[in-house]
């Protein structure tokens, strides 16, 4: 029997190494998986690179992980408000931050998810953010070349999930998750519901279970309103 | 009549006239998304009755206004993190989507807020400076860059006076050439080829006036 | 108030010019839009380019088209079975076979929809399909670029639509037709059960209506027994 | 034991002791496409209560059996536009998802029918010369690049008993370097760096018989 399910987030995060690139889902902290990011503080590992499109203002958990010295880079399009964790870090030189526009994390992500190495993109030509990358001409109009974004592991927030980690997400919680679900090596998942198999129309799953490693069922609370 | 100074007897659009003004040049169909700050505003002022989809750049088409406060599902906001609602119609997709839609010009119009737009349809939006402290961009490149049309709503100048309609942009690009037309609390302006043409002007604005707190040359049209 | 609802095939089809290409939604017959392609016959447009994974054995409609002699181009994965109306034309030399590996059509009709003018890819390379195209080194292994396929009408063929032209699909019939449906400048949809604004669950459209310029609403037959 | 001719005393394998040798090999919680012709053969083989997810590249993880012919949903087809049913945990989408799937390396095992195999692992599946009348490709050279693994399922030789597993692909090839592992009526082989490997043979099939009927060099390892 397929059986993704875990009893615990300990079991969740397990065997996550030093020095991964980590996909973390949500936009703000809606969908940002919280307790995934606990159990990520308790499991220890360092030097991690965080793909996240925000800095964690808000988050009652990444800016701990800032705090405790854990990350070493973040690649991020918004990290504003700016949480003090991060800023007196990145003063310091302590953090290396990335800025990716938001459409292009997206799709390097889903680049690395679908084998595709390398694309083309009109966002950011011409601006400080193309600056020593590639330029191409295509029937008229400059592209920035932009390269896969592959991960190690991938953080997400679910809705709804089966035992062979088909997902549904609710609302604007789905955001990144779908998109970095696929494209890691170790997808995990924590997720409200949890269903049986057979229960979600096949026709609205939203992640196939296929790009799922690990599920675990936490009952979190909804996001705070804003 | 005479030309008189721009603090004379100038009644300069206030925010939410800004916002009216625009509103008033989109028309039923289109599809929208709106940046942070003064672009908010847009939405009230649309005409009762004429439907226009607004997007938002988390994945959501259809987005409607702000929630009463004790019927907020907090589990939908928009790209400033507030509360929304959802209209008939509207749909929710994931990020690689909703900047698929943005990249590939399927949104009929973004409207953007901006510290300088130049003559060229260059916009200057996300940076003051080459050092900021933490630097941000969110989907500004990507909206700027793939919008079939860019509208700027801004004030015309800076709190201190300073021009920010110019003739080349002295703060780091969020795109080139892009900017199709400039709503300020003085004018409505297109970029055009032939440089920037004034459509229309707060009551009390004169040509001249305009021109005396704006760097970049400006004509009038019709 | 948006309304893309059009009355009939005709209006549905009315304006595709000579020259167009034309993308056609369709695994097979499964999900193909027979009374749209009907319309494209009556419409009377020609010199087509016809974007399809099969060249129309078991449709009722896309060898007609062939047989009349109003397709200049063929785009296509698989065209076996070959409908000997095609195969006549083709060793007459009076049509022209685009003969594309099956992701990397998907992949380049996505690519003209979401705005990136070239992808690299790993398929075909080493084959004589990737003959006298660009071929790249990323990471030690080779890949082909790929340039994005633009149309400049899309046929699809929906299970649910509303006035906005929001779009579902049944089963299998999804196939290339989300795909399609994002990147033509004209978009013509036939579904087969019109429903209110409102009544399609926001979490499960598959196509958002801001793709969609036309609706027809075509109580067509299932497809037949295979 | 004596050595003896392959027309002798051997028992090849039959079409369903060939898919059922190949789903042996499938274990619990594999993601498999399975191309046309002899690979649909191996979901009846696969044991009962071993999950095994099948994928239909136009659109379908968690492919059934085929259906009661008085119970057949007609939207349901495989990618040989047979209907199917969907199991318990099915999961349906679009073109370009589901070779994202294939392309991204998320399927743990593709199984194809080749004309050739070579000793590099280069695969030939799609054609049979440079000029066929009207040639069809399919999805047979993604699923091959995209793969985590490759398995070719064929008969040994050709109806006229040439080779099909060599040392050089004759025919245009679907993909360079990438089969793991053959099965056929007589053997099954890995592709390894030093060249095919036999792992397996059917009874009374000798390594000499077997190297008679293969143009490429074999070891016996194991």
């Amino acid at each position: 029997m397929i059986d993704k399910r875990v009893a615990s987030i300990a079991d969740a995060v397990a065997g996550v190494k030093d020095g991964s690139v980590v996909l973390l889902g949500g936009f703000g902290v809606v969908g940002q998986p919280q307790e995934l990011l606990g159990g990520l503080i308790e499991q220890g590992a360092r030097d991690l690179t965080i793909v996240s499109n925000n800095a964690g203002f808000g988050s009652p958990m990444l800016p701990k992980l800032f705090a405790l010295g854990r990350v070493a880079k973040l690649i991020c399009s918004f990290p504003r408000p700016t949480p003090p964790a991060f800023e007196e870090l990145f003063k310091a030189g302590k953090i290396t931050l990335e800025l990716v526009p938001q459409g292009t994390i997206a799709e390097r992500i889903r680049a690395a998810a679908v084998g595709v190495p390398a694309f083309y993109t009109p966002t950011a030509v011409g601006t400080r953010l193309a600056e020593g990358k590639e330029i191409r001409e295509f029937d008229g109009r400059n592209y920035v070349m932009e390269r896969a974004l592959h991960a190690d592991v991938a953080l997400i927030q679910a809705w709804r999930a089966d035992r062979w980690g088909n997902l549904t997400y609710r609302g604007t919680g789905r955001n990144f998750n779908p998109v970095m679900a696929m494209a890691a090596s170790l997808t995990i998942v924590q997720t409200r519901h949890m269903v049986e198999l057979g229960e979600l129309d096949p026709e609205s799953i939203v992640t196939p279970g296929i790009f799922v490693n690990r599920v675990v069922h936490v009952e979190s609370p909804d996001p705070p309103p804003a | 009549m005479t030309t008189r100074g721009i603090d004379d007897v100038v009644k300069p659009w206030d925010r939410q006239q800004m916002a009216a003004r625009l509103a008033r040049d989109i028309p039923e169909g289109w599809y929208v998304n709106l940046g942070l700050g003064l672009p908010t505003l847009i939405p009230d002022y649309i005409p009762e009755g004429r439907e226009v989809v607004f997007h938002s750049e988390n994945g959501v088409l259809g987005m409607g206004p702000v929630p009463p406060k004790d019927h907020v599902d907090t589990w939908l906001v928009n790209a400033t993190k507030q509360n929304i609602t959802l209209v008939k119609g509207a749909s929710l997709f994931h990020h690689a989507d909703s900047f698929g839609m943005i990249r590939g010009g399927h949104l009929d119009l973004c409207v953007l807020g901006a510290y300088e737009v130049a003559e060229n349809g260059d916009i200057a939006n996300w940076a003051t400076s080459q050092n900021d402290a933490v630097p941000a961009v969110g989907g500004a490149m990507d909206l700027s860059a793939g919008s079939k049309r860019l509208w700027v709503l801004m004030e015309h100048t800076t709190k201190d006076g300073l021009p920010r309609i110019v003739s080349r942009c002295a703060y780091p690009l969020t795109a080139a050439c892009v900017v199709k037309r400039v709503y300020t609390n003085l004018a409505v302006i297109d970029v055009t080829e032939r440089g920037f043409e004034v459509l229309d002007m707060a009551p009390g604005v004169t040509l001249e006036s305009l021109q005396a707190c704006t760097e970049a040359k400006l004509r009038r049209v019709g």
